[in-house]
């Protein structure tokens, strides 16, 4: 058996469609232009980027200046106020919180000796903030015991900030010197996220090389799919039984990229019901749903050769409510007894009160999700499932296009990359815990920090 | 045939409104009867149980009540008990809301626990309904350093700066212990991931049984402990009926997880009974198919 | 033409959205948020689109006087007066422009209490017999898969119940690793959770694929893929 | 016969509720909105439960009343949470305090409130699939709308899913942890460890389930059937844990029957 269907009847060829994407180029250029931007000191980045960088260290050298002497001069004053006995934090710095969009300086500080965090003699920390060094200063937040960080979002965009911290303890206060000024800004680049991007660079790399390598005439091998090989003989049995063919592409909008992959799988459905002039019948959760299935299946019988079978009053939609949704599409399937059923696409609880439905009716039942809390109940009731990635990879491999066959390629060495990154991982991290080694300690947590999203 | 075999094989294919209706009459019957079983509480319920106790009086809890009537029969009780509890504790409770019809049900335990079974708490003092905000996880993040940037008014519409228990609250670091309850997309994962984590702040809460595999692994470091579905409200219920004796007089109002655990257990018995009938007609039938291949290999 | 516009389109909105994510810059930075806000607007717009479709569909049963015509006249009366009530906001306490169409003692809610509340609910409650049903029938031990599936689902099925507690309560503690209650916590934390794991990560790695798919232009059924 | 069997159950139904009504122990439908209301959406789950028969006039009539009513819900949802505010609220925020909600005027506005104009084109563009020519113009909607959520949707399942799952998993697998380690206890615990490694041999085997590019033969066949094992039991854990929230509905159903409607318990 050849691994990508021939194309069908009647399909325009390949000559139509322009033969290189025009967007590949701007993409690999923008995605290039970041990579640069995240090297450090690089010239080629934002000049945002290159100005920030250097106001920030300015901003630093200046602020650990004035830190001393505003120090001293705000002890004083404060000290006619409150008995000054509590210890401050001997350091504190005020500065743009980088990777940012602005309105935001972030304050960090030592704490004194005395913090030894919750249930300490040292309550938390009081943060002031004001427009110049000699104050005056406004109480802007709280810090509880041990915390050495402060971010102010509430600050405007070009205008020199300074702060003080003052420790808290039960009976009197010590206030820190000055940090600052520092002033917020918006960055360019958000250099956070730079593990981020060379994931994405390499996913993406993969992707492109391997869809590139198949147009320049590469051979993948794709194994077998299961539900698949039952889709043909699903509609064919329809055929066969005079009896209509039930599509359901979820209960999501468009905006979900697993009705993305049911839409492409409906197109290929269509193509072959086109084929064999059986019946095809789509009720849909959502009306942009609808247009676009309506748009793909116009498409598909056209390129069937068959458009006057096109029939726009079978793709409908029913209402966007789940289980009104469920109750009309239950209810067609009772009347009108399809012999083949196709969920494919996001689900929810409706899953099982679909699935069970049409096995009441006798259908063949072939689904695809990407919701692993209802695949249990498709694999179940129906006859094939498509399980999670295979929904992605049938869209791929049905639309009878080589170059698609790519992605399945690319998706694959992201599992071996993922897979990689655990077996080195787990056994780096291991080791590290057994002996306490720090330099391989170290190393662990690195690989732990590449992994990890959360901003910072 | 043999009438044993007849009946074996009209079993394996029995009608499934016959399943049907034994499931229908397992719930019907055992509701009406108020059937109860005991509870031995999990380690994960008593975590939370046991944090509540601990939180002096006084002390902030964030309640968001992220369901809606789609999931209440599962999620009601768990909020019933814990507001129940926080109240024994002289805890100040904070409601808000990331799903529009949460807010309704934060009327809800407003109006049958708070306002009948504690009249003494006052609106604004011992609790405040700050209402729903669109927004999803963006709510949390932006609450997360600032509240009173989303939050200008309570849910009525009254001013923050005239609610006194509002003084003091800057961002969720200031609440002691996030308790929430979810039945999906916003919930306890984004309560996790951008309030709990971040801030360092404790967060315990339940969700519906469908959800709780998922978030298992946050427990213990990022999650205090959690409750999945009814069968873990019945089990905060009996460590309430534990520590609080008088909880026990009133079964229709204190146990409500209690009672609705009955129909359940016997619903997931006759379950159990259908799994098992199943594999016996299948085996017997496999078996008996098998000796029949034979026989036929032997007269050919 | 036709075709190079909308390939353009999804092209040129996918990449910038990609490249939004690194720029905290205004107005990169609430980009993405202000797109998903679009994509609300325009699937708000499209419900013109679908509540069209349902009365044009239920109009000419209804015209036609097809077979059960007479309950497309409840959809159509249904759907007409919701609408009407809800858009006008009729009977709310407060006035049109008091408060939310959605509060208590308009016709609105009442159409949402009475009706849709119940009804959602009720079918909801179905999958309570489906369950029953579904694994009656499915979970037979036909080979080797069929029966790890069952026999997982059984254990875990049992162990929420007190009678998972009961059936192994006998065992001595060296053995606790096999009472019901330690085999359902580890089923669920350790073995659910890595095929869960598992899962999602193809998913990501699929949705990844098919998003660059369709911003490169490659898959686009819904331009005819042809 | 049968049918006549059905009526007279139907009618001793009928007139029980009505004797318990008339005593004043159920609600009066006739009495205030409350009351029939209950009534509505009791003899609506009825009708809805009666699918689990067979398909019959009640359950047809519920379907169609339901379908209707829930469209139009979620159209009216649509267009007082989304459209009301956030366009007509950011184009023209003056006349949408005016004509809809007070409110919206005391808030600044956006300063990228032109932005908005691209929803309302491309809304406009997908109504024209309505009109008789210019149809196609609808496709430039679908485009924007395919280019958004690819857009989004690559970078947050990139870093959700793919990144943070694997961040998740990487953890030690050796159930100790050296003393001089933060958290070190110098224990060595055999039950942690064998559940860890058992958990990551399970991720990697599910994967390589999902491995299409190579023939799953010999050691990998094997491993990668290992994984449809791990798939298995997580099915069927899936399956054996839902039943419990999916019974606590229907008990909350059947509650509502009782208590509420019926007033027996």
């Amino acid at each position: 058996m050849s691994l990508v269907r021939p194309a069908p009847r009647g399909r325009p060829d390949h000559q139509t469609r322009p033969p290189r994407n025009p967007l590949l180029l701007p993409l690999a250029l923008i995605l290039g232009g970041m990579l640069m931007g995240f090297l450090p000191g690089s010239v080629t980045s934002a000049s945002g980027q290159v100005e920030t960088e250097a106001g920030g260290q300015v901003e630093t050298e200046t602020g650990g200046q004035v830190e001393t002497e505003a120090g001293r001069r705000a002890e004083g004053a404060a000290g006619d106020a409150v008995p000054q006995t509590a210890p401050p934090p001997p350091e504190i710095e005020a500065r743009d919180t980088p990777s940012d969009r602005g309105e935001n300086i972030t304050v960090t500080w030592t704490p004194p000796p005395e913090d030894t965090g919750v249930g300490g003699p040292v309550f938390g920390y009081r943060i002031e903030r004001g427009l110049s060094p000699e104050g005056p200063f406004e109480h802007i937040g709280q810090a509880s015991p041990g915390a050495t960080r402060y971010d102010d979002t509430n600050v405007a965009d070009g205008l020199p900030y300074y702060y003080r911290v003052i420790t808290l303890t039960a009976s009197a206060e010590g206030t820190s010197g000055i940090g600052g000024p520092a002033i917020a800004a918006p960055q360019w680049i958000n250099t956070n996220q730079w593990n981020v991007f060379i994931v994405l660079a390499l996913l993406l790399g993969f992707n492109l090389y391997f869809i590139e390598h198949i147009k320049a005439g590469g051979k993948p091998f794709i194994r077998k799919i299961a539900g698949l090989e039952a889709i043909n003989e699903a509609v064919g049995r329809a055929t066969e039984m005079g009896r209509p063919i039930l599509f359901v592409p979820g209960i999501q909008d468009m905006n979900d990229i697993q009705t993305v992959a049911g839409v492409t799988i409906l197109s290929y459905i269509a193509r072959t019901v086109a084929e064999y002039d059986s019946r095809l019948v789509v009720p849909t959760s959502r009306a942009l749903v609808m247009t676009t299935a309506r748009e793909t299946v116009k498409e598909a019988f056209l390129a069937a050769g068959r458009p006057e079978s096109y029939d726009e009053s079978s793709i409908y939609y029913i209402t966007d409510e789940q289980f009104g949704y469920v109750a009309g599409v239950n209810g067609y399937m009772v009347r009108e007894k399809p012999a083949t059923c196709f969920y494919m696409g996001a689900f929810f609880a409706e899953s099982l009160i679909l699935a069970e439905t049409g096995n009441s009716i006798g259908a063949i039942q072939v689904a695809g999700t990407a919701m692993p809390a209802q695949l249990p109940f498709f694999v179940a009731a129906c006859d094939y499932t498509l399980i999670g990635e295979e929904l992605f990879a049938a869209s791929a491999y049905l639309s009878g296009e080589p170059k698609q066959l790519g992605s399945i390629k690319g998706q694959d060495v992201g599992k071996f990359i993922g897979m990689l990154s655990v077996a080195v991982g787990v056994l780096v991290l291991s080791i590290a815990m057994i002996t306490g080694w720090d330099p391989l300690v170290r190393v662990a947590e690195w690989i732990r920090i590449f992994w990890s999203t959360e901003l910072a | 045939m043999s009438r044993f075999m007849t009946i074996v094989e009209k079993l394996d294919t029995l009608d499934k409104r016959w399943v049907f209706l034994v499931v229908g009459l397992a719930v019907v019957v055992s509701t009406i009867f108020r059937l109860t079983f005991p509870e031995r509480p999990t380690p994960m319920v008593c975590a939370i149980y046991e944090k509540i106790e601990s939180l002096p009086e006084g002390s902030r809890v964030l309640l968001p009540f992220d369901y809606d009537p789609g999931s209440e029969p599962e999620l009601q009780p768990m909020a019933d008990a814990f507001v129940r509890h926080c109240c024994e504790k002289g805890l100040v409770m904070y409601f808000i809301a990331l799903w529009p019809l949460g807010q309704n049900m934060v009327d809800g335990v407003i109006r049958r626990v708070l306002t009948v079974e504690y009249p003494d708490l006052e609106y604004g003092v011992d609790y405040v309904d700050m209402g729903y905000k669109a927004g999803n996880e963006g709510v949390i993040a932006v609450i997360l350093t600032d509240l009173k940037k989303l939050y200008t008014t309570d849910a009525h519409g009254s001013s923050i700066q005239r609610i006194p228990m509002m003084e003091g609250i800057s961002n969720i670091r200031s609440f002691d212990l996030i308790l929430n309850i979810s039945a999906g997309y916003p919930g306890l994962k984004e309560w996790i991931q951008y309030a709990g984590t971040p801030g360092n702040i404790p967060v315990a809460g339940g969700c519906t049984a469908v959800q709780a595999p998922l978030l298992y692994p946050y427990h213990p470091e990022q999650l205090l402990g959690l409750m999945g579905g009814i069968k873990a409200a019945a089990e905060y219920e009996a460590l309430l009926l534990q520590g609080y004796p008088k909880f026990r007089n009133d079964k229709n109002r204190f146990q409500t997880a209690l009672t609705r655990m009955g129909p359940q257990t016997i619903a997931h018995l006759s379950i159990v009974f259908f799994i098992i009938l199943g594999n016996i007609t299948f085996q017997i039938l496999r078996r008996r198919r098998a000796q029949e291949r034979q026989s036929q290999q032997r007269q050919e | 033409m036709k075709r190079t516009i909308p390939l353009l389109i999804t092209g040129v909105v996918g990449t910038v959205l990609v490249v939004a994510y690194f720029i905290p810059h205004p107005p990169f930075d609430s980009l993405r948020e202000d797109f998903s806000i679009f994509f609300d607007i325009i699937a708000s717009v499209a419900f013109i689109l679908g509540g069209g479709n349902l009365i044009r569909m239920h109009g000419s049963r209804i015209s036609r006087k097809e077979s059960n015509w007479p309950y497309s006249v409840v959809t159509v009366l249904g759907f007409l007066l919701t609408l009407f009530v809800g858009l006008t906001k009729l009977g709310n306490p407060n006035g049109f422009l008091g408060s939310s169409v959605t509060t208590s003692g308009s016709y609105f809610y009442a159409a949402y209490e009475y009706i849709f509340r119940p009804a959602a609910a009720t079918m909801f409650a179905l999958l309570a017999f489906y369950v029953a049903s579904a694994s009656f029938r499915a979970f037979r031990a036909k080979n080797a898969e069929a029966t790890i599936l069952l026999l997982v689902a059984f254990i875990v099925l049992i162990g929420r119940t007190f009678v998972g507690e009961l059936l192994t309560s006998w065992l001595p503690d060296s053995l606790h690793f096999l009472t019901i209650p330690y085999l359902v916590e580890k089923i669920m934390v350790v073995l659910n959770f890595a095929g869960n794991r598992a899962i999602m990560i193809g998913i990501a790695l699929g949705i990844v694929s098919t998003s660059l798919k369709v911003i490169i232009g490659i898959d686009r059924s819904y331009l005819g893929s042809g | 016969m049968k049918r006549i069997m059905w009526l007279g159950i139907l009618a001793i139904i009928l007139l029980v509720l009505a004797l318990r009504t008339a005593q004043g122990h159920m609600l009066n439908p006739f009495d205030s909105f409350h009351g029939f209301g209950t009534w509505f959406a009791a003899l609506l789950t009825l009708a809805i439960m009666s699918f689990l028969y067979n398909d019959n006039p009640v359950y047809r009539f519920a379907e169609h009343l339901f379908v209707g009513v829930s469209a139009a819900y979620w159209m009216v949802m649509g267009f007082w949470s989304t459209l009301v505010p956030n366009l007509f609220g950011k184009l023209w925020p003056s006349l949408t305090a005016k004509l809809f909600i007070p409110g919206i005027a005391d808030q600044p506005r956006d300063p990228l409130w032109f932005l908005y104009f691209i929803p309302l084109v491309f809304g406009i563009l997908l109504l024209l699939r309505l009109a008789p020519k210019g149809g196609y113009l609808s496709r430039w909607a679908l485009a924007l709308i395919l280019g958004t959520t690819a857009g989004l949707r690559l970078i947050a399942f990139l870093t959700a899913d793919f990144m943070g799952q694997i961040r998740a998993t990487l953890n030690s697998v050796a159930g100790y942890v050296h003393p001089s380690l933060p958290g070190g206890t110098g224990v060595f615990s055999f039950e942690q460890m064998f559940w860890d490694v058992v958990s990551v041999i399970a991720i990697m085997a599910a994967l390589s389930y999902f491995y299409f590019s190579k023939e799953h033969k010999g050691n990998f066949g094997r491993f990668s059937r290992v994984g449809i094992w791990v798939l298995m039991i997580t099915f069927g854990a899936g399956f054996g844990y839902t039943v419990m929230g999916r019974i606590a509905l229907l008990v909350g159903r059947v509650e509502f029957l009782l208590v509420d409607w019926l007033h027996v318990l």
